[in-house]
C-alpha cells in the first residue's frame, strides 16, 4: 500500500500543470467571459494532450492509464479554471464515438421525474458546442443528439465562463448501456469533477494564504492575527482531506476490491464541492473589499464551484447514497 | 419592557402611513442599477418630496434643519417605509447618514448653512472618501496627504470603496494633515468639491458585476480651508461623532427586506414541491426564529439609545448576526433554486403560475458575500465586542 | 415603544439574583448532586418570593404581573441553576390548584404517537416529588394524578441535579382544559423555560470571559488572543440575541396585539436552547482541559440545557411552528 | 497511488488475524472503567501476550526489542486489532508509544536495557508528566523546579492531566533545570520511580466522573541522575525527538471505532423509525463521507511516513478534522436518542430488540468534548497548520 502520487503521476500532473500554465493562464481564460461557444484551440489541445482518452486502452487511442491518473489530471484542468465540458467527455470516452479524439464533446444530464412548477431544466454547458447529449437515469444511458434537443441559450449565467442552456424537452435517445453503464459513468463523472473541485479549492486556499502573507493592516501582515490564520487552516483542512477523498475514490475506481467506488464517488464529490464552495467563500473574506471586486478571481471560483455542483445533484442526494452503503 | 407604541407614536405613523399610501403610487419605475444619473435624479426627487412633506433628515436635530425624531420615531419611519415599499435613501445615504449630522455638530454656523439644506432638499449628493487601498480595516492607517498652500489644501492620493462617486457633488474626505505615521492624530476632515481638477473616478466592478464602488485618484486637488470641518488634525474624533449618530436602526430597512425575502423562499419552496422536506422546513424555521430575535434586538437597540441618547455597542453584535445570517438566507434560497438558481434571467415556473423570482434571489446571494466584509469585517465586530463590550485585553 | 427592561423589572431581576445567591449559591446547588427529591426548603422559599404565583391576579394570590416579569425571573433561576420543574409548575398556576403556591410541584410532559422500538417516554423531573401531572396533546391538557402513573426513577441521569422518571404508561386524566388552553400553556411553558436557558447561556458566556481574563498562556491572558476573544465574541452574540427573542416572546405573550405569541415562544425556545448549549460547550472549550472536570461547572450548564432541551422537543418541531408561522 | 497491500503486508496481516482469532476469545471481559487495579492487570497481561507472540513494539526499532515494522504494517497492525476488537493499548499506552521509543533514541544503553524490556513484557506502566496547572498550551512554561544534589535531583511542584497515575511504576518527568524564564531551553526529562517518598497522587474527576486523569504533587522527590535521560537542560529537545515517532497512526483504532459507531447510529435510527427523516440520512452521509476521507488521509500519511520516514504535518490536519468530526457524530448519536439520551442506565426497546445502546452514545458524546482539547486544543492545532505548513507569520 502506497497511497503517495506515484513519480508517473508526479510528472504527468506536473506537465499538466505546465500546460494550463501555458494554454490557460488565468488571463486567457478570463479573456473567455461571456463566451457562449468552445474555444476549440484550447479543447484540441486538451484532446491532443490525452485528457480525454488517458484511461482507454492502448488500441483504443488511450494512454492505458488509471482513474487515478485521471483526478491527477483534473485537479490540475480545476487550478486553472479551464472551461468547458471536461469530466462529462472524458467520463463518457469509452461510450460515445469521437468523444476519445474532442471531436465531440459531450454534455452529461441526469434525467430526474418532472416538478410541477419547477422551471426547465438547465444544462450546464453549452448546448450548441456538444457533439452528443448523455442522458443518465438508473436503469441505463442514452445518447440523444443535441440538435434533437429543443431549448434556448441562457443569457447570463452565474459564471461567466459556463455557458448554460434551457432545454424544453429532452427526447428520448439512442441507448448505449444498461444500469450498471450507467452507474459506472456516472461514478466516473463524479470522480473527475470532484477532482476538478479539489484543484479549485486548493487554488482558493493558496490564494488567501498568500495575499495574507503581503497584505498589511496594523502594521502586520493580516495572515499574523489568527482570525485569518485560522480561516486559512481551515481553507487546507477542507481542501486536503477532499483531495484524499477523491484520490482514494479515483483509486477504488481501479482497484475494486479495496472497497466501494461508487460510495467513495458519492462521498468524494460532496466533500470536494463543499470545500469549493467554502474555500472560495473564505478566500473573498480573507481579501476584505478586494475579494468582492470583478478583478479578484476569488468570485470566479465560487461561482464555477455552483455551476459544477448544480451538475453533480443536489448534497443530499450525494449524502443519502453514502449514507445507504457506508 | 413595552412593545405597544404610544399614542403620539402610533399617530406619527398614521399621519406618515396617509402621506405614503398617497405619493409611493405616483412614482414611476425605478431606474436601472447602472444608470446612475437616472438614479441621482430618482433619489434626489424622492428627497425632494421627504423635504416637501417635513420628513426629511428624520434623525437630524431641529436646529439642523432637520425633524429631530425620537428614535423610536425614527425606527417607525423606517418600518413604515418598508412597509410602503417606498425609495430607498440611495444616493443621499452619505449626505443624510454621515456628512449632514456631522456638519451639523461639528460645522460652523456658515457650514451649516451652506451643506446642510441642500442635502435635506435632495439638491446635493454626497459622497464618501474614506477607506484606501491600504487602508481598509486599518482606517487610522490613511495616507492621502493634504498640504496646506496659502487657503488651500493641496490633496494628493487615493481613496476606494466610494459609492456614487460619478453623481456626487461633495465629498467627505478624511485627509492626512499630520506626519506620516502620525495615525489618528494627524487626520483632517474635509468637504471636497468633486467638480475640481485633479480628481479622477474610475469604477470598480463588483463580483456580481454591479459599478457600486468608484476609486477616487486625487492629483493636487485644491480644497479651501473653509472646507475643513473641525480642526486641523482633529479630523478622527470629527468623524468618530457621527458614528454616536447611530441609534440601531442602521439596518432596520435590510432587516424587513430579509423577512419578505423569508416568505418568498417558503412560497418558492411550496411552488416547487420541496416544502415536503423537513430540511427545508427547519432551515426555514431557523432563519425565521432568528430573523424574530434580530428584530427584537432592534427594538431594545432603538429603546437603549431612546434612554440614553447615545447608541450601545449592541450595533456590532446586531451586525455580526445579521450579516451571517443573511448569507444562510442567501444560500438557502439559491439551494432551493437548484439549477435555475445558475440563470440572472428570470424563469417562468412550468405550471403557468409566473415567475419564480430567481434574478432577485441570485442577487441577494451575490450580494450577500460583502456583507461580512463592508462596514467593519465580521473579524473587526468580533474584537469590537470582545474588547469594548466584554472588556478582553486587546492583543 | 420601550423594550428596555422597566425599573419594576430590574429591581425584580436583582431581587431575584439576591436571593439566588443567597439561598442558590453553586456550592449549595451542588450539594444537591445525585439527590433525586425536591428540595423543599429552597422550593419553598421560592413559592414565597412569588415564582410560581407572580402572574396571577392579586385576588388569586399572585401579584398580577406578566409574563415579561416572569422571564426575567427564570433568567436569574437559569443562571444559578436552580433544580426542581419551576417552569411547568409557574405555566400550571392558573391551573392546577396548589401550584401557585408551592403545594403542589407540576409536571409536564407532551403526548406523542408512540413509535415503534422507541424506549419508554422518560419524564424530565422527579415524579415522586410531583403534586401533579399535566399531559398536553394539541387538543387539550389533562391532569393525571402521579400516583396513578406507573414508572421507575432512573438511575443515573445524564445532568446530576436532574432527577429523571422512566414511565410506563401515562394513563387518561382529568380534563382541566381544551385546544387553546393547550396552546397557551405550552407556550408560556417554552418561554419560562426559555429565559431559564437564556440565564444560562448568559452564565457561561461570564465564565469564559473572567476565565480568559486571568488564564494566561505564553506570558499573555489567553482572552488576548483572536482565537479565545472570537469565541466569546460569538458567545455573547448567541446569549443576546436569545435574550432578546425571549423577552419578545415574553412581551408578545402579555401583549397579543404586537405579534404571533405562540411563533415567539417557539422562535425564542429553539434560539435560547441552542445558545444554552452552544455556550456551553464554547465554556468547556475555553477553560481547556479544566473545562473538562467535574470541579469547573461548565458541564453542568450543558448537561441541563440538554436535559431541558428535551423537554421542549427536538429543533425541528420547534423550528416547524415558526417556520409555518413566519 | 496503489491502496492495495503487497504480499507481504497480506502475509503479516493473514498471520496476525490468525493469532488473534486464536487468543481474543480467550480473555476475560474487561474490567470496568474504574477499577484501574483491575484495568492494569488486565492491559499488562495482553501486553504480556503481545509480547510473547513477537508483536510488542510494533514500531519500536530492532535494536530497542521491536519488531521493527514498517508504517503500513504498523497501520494493517492497528486495523486488525480493531477488527478483532483486541484490547486497547490501555495503561502501556506512555511506555510503548512515548517514553519507549524517547528512551530507545536518547537513552544510555544502561537505559535501555534497564527501562525497554518491562515495557515490552507489560511489566512497568509509565504515565506522563508533562503539563502543569500554569503550563498546558504553553508546555516551556513548565515550573516543577529539580535541583542537583549530589547523584540525585530534588524536584518540586505539580504536575497535571497525569492518567493512570495510581498504577504507574515510572513516569516520564518534564523538570525546569535551568533559570526560571529558561522555557524550552531550561528543562530536563527524568524518568522518577512512581514509589519515591514525595509523591502525592490526586485524581481529578472528568466531566463523564471518570477518574481518567490525575494531579501529580511533588514535594522534594529524590531521582537518580542516572534517570536522567539526555543532557540536563536538552529535555525539550529530547522530548520533541519521540514526536518524529508519529507516523500518522495515532487515531487508527479511534477512527475505525467512529466508523462502526455511524453504523450503529445508522441501525439505531432505522429501529426507532427516524431512518425516513431526510435530516438524519444526510448527516449520517455526511459523516460517513468524511470518515472515508479521513481514513483515506491516514493512508496517506502513514505513506508519506513510509516514503520520508519522518511524520508530515498531515497529523494537525487530521487531528483538527477529526476531533470536530467525532463531536458531530456524537451529537447525531445523542440526538436521536432523544429523551432516552439522557440516561446512563442501558435501555430497552420497547419491541424486544434489545437494548438501544444509548449508554454507550452518551459516553461517546461526554468524551468527544476532550477531543478539541486534549493533544493540543483545535486552536493550537491551526496555529501550527497556518504557521508550520502555510508558512504564515507568528502574531
Amino acid at each position: 500500500m502506497d497511497f503517495e502520487l506515484s513519480d508517473d503521476e508526479r510528472s504527468l500532473a506536473d506537465g499538466m500543470r505546465r500546460l494550463c500554465e501555458g494554454r490557460f493562464p488565468m488571463e486567457r481564460v478570463r479573456a473567455g467571459e461571456g463566451r457562449r461557444a468552445l474555444d476549440t484551440e484550447g479543447w484540441s489541445a486538451l484532446a491532443e494532450a490525452g485528457v480525454f482518452s488517458l484511461r482507454l486502452a492502448d488500441e483504443e487511442g488511450g494512454a492505458d492509464l488509471g482513474t487515478a491518473a485521471a483526478a491527477v489530471v483534473f485537479e490540475e484542468l480545476g487550478r486553472a479554471l479551464v472551461p468547458g465540458p471536461l469530466a462529462a467527455t472524458h467520463a463518457a470516452a469509452g461510450l460515445v464515438k469521437g468523444a476519445a479524439t474532442g471531436d465531440r464533446p459531450v454534455g452529461l444530464l441526469r434525467r430526474t421525474p418532472p416538478v410541477p412548477g419547477d422551471p426547465r431544466p438547465v444544462l450546464v454547458g453549452d448546448l450548441g458546442s456538444l457533439g452528443a447529449l448523455l442522458v443518465v437515469a438508473d436503469d441505463g444511458v442514452e445518447l440523444v443528439e443535441p440538435d434533437a434537443v429543443g431549448g434556448a441559450p441562457v443569457e447570463g449565467g452565474l459564471d461567466p465562463l459556463t455557458p448554460l442552456w434551457r432545454l424544453e424537452a429532452v427526447p428520448r435517445g439512442t441507448p448505449v448501456g444498461d444500469g450498471p453503464v450507467a452507474e459506472a459513468l456516472w461514478r466516473d463523472f463524479l470522480v473527475v469533477e470532484a477532482a476538478f473541485l479539489v484543484g479549485m479549492a486548493a487554488v482558493t486556499s493558496e490564494m488567501a494564504v498568500g495575499y495574507a502573507k503581503v497584505r498589511r493592516q496594523f502594521d502586520r501582515p493580516i495572515g499574523s492575527f489568527q482570525a485569518v490564520k485560522h480561516m486559512c487552516a481551515d481553507m487546507l483542512v477542507r481542501a486536503e482531506t477532499a483531495r484524499a477523498a477523491v484520490h482514494a475514490a479515483a483509486v477504488t475506481v481501479d482497484q475494486p476490491d479495496v472497497g466501494d467506488a461508487v460510495r467513495a464517488a458519492h462521498g468524494a464529490a460532496l466533500l470536494a464541492a463543499q470545500a469549493a464552495e467554502a474555500n472560495a467563500r473564505a478566500c473573498i473574506q480573507v481579501h476584505g473589499g478586494m475579494g468582492f471586486t470583478w478583478e479578484v478571481p476569488a468570485h470566479l471560483y465560487l461561482k464555477r464551484a455552483i455551476v459544477l455542483w448544480r451538475a453533480l445533484g443536489p448534497a443530499t442526494r450525494l449524502a443519502d447514497v453514502v449514507a445507504e452503503r457506508f | 419592557m413595552d412593545l405597544r407604541y404610544t399614542d403620539a407614536e402610533e399617530a406619527f405613523r398614521a399621519e406618515l402611513r396617509a402621506w405614503l399610501a398617497e405619493v409611493v403610487p405616483t412614482l414611476g419605475p425605478r431606474p436601472a442599477l447602472t444608470d446612475w444619473p437616472a438614479r441621482r435624479a430618482y433619489d434626489t426627487s424622492w428627497q425632494g418630496m421627504l423635504y416637501d412633506a417635513g420628513y426629511a433628515g428624520i434623525d437630524w436635530p431641529v436646529e439642523g434643519g432637520g425633524r429631530g425624531a425620537s428614535p423610536v420615531e425614527q425606527l417607525v419611519y423606517l418600518e413604515e417605509l418598508e412597509r410602503a415599499h417606498a425609495p430607498y435613501v440611495g444616493v443621499n445615504f452619505v449626505g443624510l447618514l454621515h456628512a449632514g449630522p456631522t456638519i451639523a455638530v461639528e460645522g460652523t454656523p456658515e457650514q451649516r448653512a451652506r451643506f446642510l439644506p441642500p442635502i435635506l432638499k435632495g439638491e446635493q449628493v454626497w459622497c464618501q472618501g474614506f477607506s484606501e487601498p491600504d487602508a481598509g480595516s486599518d482606517l487610522a492607517a490613511l495616507r492621502t496627504r493634504a498640504v496646506r498652500d496659502g487657503d488651500e489644501y493641496v490633496v494628493t492620493g487615493s481613496k476606494i470603496w466610494t459609492s456614487h462617486a460619478e453623481v456626487a457633488d461633495l465629498c467627505e474626505l478624511l485627509v492626512r494633515t499630520g506626519e506620516e505615521g502620525s495615525r489618528h492624530s494627524g487626520i483632517t476632515w474635509l468637504a471636497m468639491e468633486m467638480d475640481r481638477p485633479g480628481i479622477e473616478i474610475r469604477p470598480l466592478e463588483t463580483i456580481g458585476r454591479s459599478t457600486e464602488f468608484a476609486e477616487l485618484f486625487l492629483d493636487g486637488v485644491r480644497v479651501p480651508v473653509g472646507n475643513r470641518v473641525g480642526e486641523e488634525n482633529d479630523g478622527w474624533r470629527v468623524t468618530m461623532v457621527t458614528l454616536s449618530f447611530e441609534r440601531g436602526t442602521a439596518f432596520v430597512g435590510e432587516l424587513l427586506q430579509s423577512m419578505e425575502e423569508l416568505r418568498r423562499i417558503r412560497s418558492l419552496a411550496r411552488r416547487v414541491g420541496l416544502w415536503d422536506d423537513p430540511e427545508v422546513r427547519h432551515r426555514t424555521g431557523q432563519l425565521g426564529a432568528e430573523l424574530d430575535a434580530l428584530w427584537a434586538l432592534t427594538r431594545r437597540n432603538v429603546s437603549q439609545a431612546a434612554r440614553t441618547g447615545v447608541p450601545g455597542l449592541g450595533g456590532s453584535v446586531f451586525k455580526l448576526a445579521f450579516s451571517e445570517l443573511r448569507q444562510r438566507l442567501a444560500t438557502l434560497g439559491l439551494e432551493l433554486l437548484g439549477s435555475a438558481g445558475l440563470a440572472w434571467d428570470e424563469l417562468e415556473a412550468t405550471d403557468g403560475s409566473g415567475p419564480i423570482g430567481n434574478t432577485r434571489l441570485l442577487e441577494q446571494w451575490i450580494g450577500s458575500f460583502s456583507r461580512t466584509i463592508a462596514a467593519g469585517t465580521s473579524q473587526i465586530q468580533r474584537n469590537i465586542v470582545a474588547e469594548r463590550i466584554l472588556g478582553l485585553p486587546k492583543g
